[in-house]
């Protein structure tokens, strides 16, 4: 597995991967579980995947970001069963210049949330527990 | 299973459309030319399939693919609830 | 001294200081000393301040961007002699949302390019040295 | 200096600007009504001032100011090369 972990998410070894002193804009983005949903508490966030397929896409995401900007991206996604408070994605992108990091840093998170096969299941305080289903995904079903 | 091996195709699932249908995979017959929509059709068929929607998302061989597209066996074919990654 | 800094930033302090599991995105913005400017190698970057206008200013944008955006923001600035891969300025937003945190992110590095009073020497391999001038402040000036 | 200490306006200066003037901080004669601009002219008129441009950027207690507005003594004024932080 190169972009799905069932360990918790090593933030700082992913930066060192692609930080370099030639480029000197750094953006990140963690996705972290939440204590609530719109108000409901939330006790845990289990997440699944299609791994193989997951990975595929997660690498074609990397490489179509590094076409689209001068900038190396890293990424990793969290498989499990997750607590508020920990990491559930991490995008990184390395550039040059600011305005490349950020747009291929907000890229990448995008695009997987749109195209990487991974659910998730929510387990509320009352015992309760839902499949998610993103609203624009909801949208299009 | 009396057909020959090539004649069934196993269809992988996730998350809730596992739960619907109490498995991880599936095996369809598939008749000569018969399309993903009609592998779906087959699935819809089975018990607790029928709550699963008309026109799911599906992938083959790891990438996204269209209903239309005509089935090869050995196919990896999965039925893929609306992605909730992040 | 609040948001400037003479001894290494210390990022993981940073987000710690900002993250709460009712805030799931955290969008990091980090600008390193690159070791060339345009081609030219460069080997240390001298970054001085006018130390109370600079906190002032640092302040009056976090507490703009905490108006203008559902997110909860921090900032440090080092000053000092710095050599490339050194980190310069560490810019984190949380928000419940990606789109707030980005934007948050985004718009507070861009505010302080612009308003805080920073200044830096770039000294180059030949012993050579310039202050710096953004292309944006030679078209105003 | 005979003249009243309100009647001088100590202005800081900053990376090039020092440099140029070859100090951090000047003491320049200050008119009652003077403006920023006239405190400017005041410093451009020093050693090394007319290096530096017309209309610098200039902050008055520790914010930006405009090179029209009156200074009182006390202000807290400065001279600042374009800013390059980040």
């Amino acid at each position: 597995m190169r972009y799905l972990s069932s360990a918790p998410l090593d933030t700082t070894t992913l930066l060192e991967s692609i930080r370099d002193p030639s480029r000197g804009a750094v953006v990140t983005f963690v996705g972290a579980v939440r204590n609530h949903d719109g108000g409901r508490p939330v006790v845990a966030l289990e997440y699944s995947a299609y791994g193989p397929m997951a990975e595929a896409v997660c690498g074609q995401i990397i490489a179509e970001a590094s076409e689209r900007w001068p900038a190396t991206v890293a990424l990793m996604h969290r498989i499990g069963r997750l607590v508020p408070g920990d990491d559930a994605v991490v995008v990184a992108a390395a550039a040059s210049h600011r305005d490349a990091a950020f747009q291929a840093a907000r890229w990448v998170i995008d695009e997987v949330k749109r195209r990487v096969p991974i659910w998730k299941r929510e387990h509320y305080a009352d015992g309760a527990a839902d499949w998610i289903i993103p609203p624009e995904a909801v949208a299009a079903e | 299973m009396t057909s020959p091996q090539s004649g069934r195709i196993s269809v992988l699932l996730f998350a809730r459309y596992a739960e619907l249908l109490g498995a991880s995979s599936v095996s369809i017959e598939l008749a000569p030319g018969a399309t993903i929509a009609d592998v779906v059709a087959g699935v819809r068929a089975l018990p607790g399939g029928d709550q699963l929607p008309d026109r799911p998302l599906c992938a083959r061989n790891l990438a996204m693919a269209r209903l239309e597209e005509v089935v090869v066996p050995g196919d990896e074919l999965a039925l893929l609830p609306p992605m909730a990654g992040g």
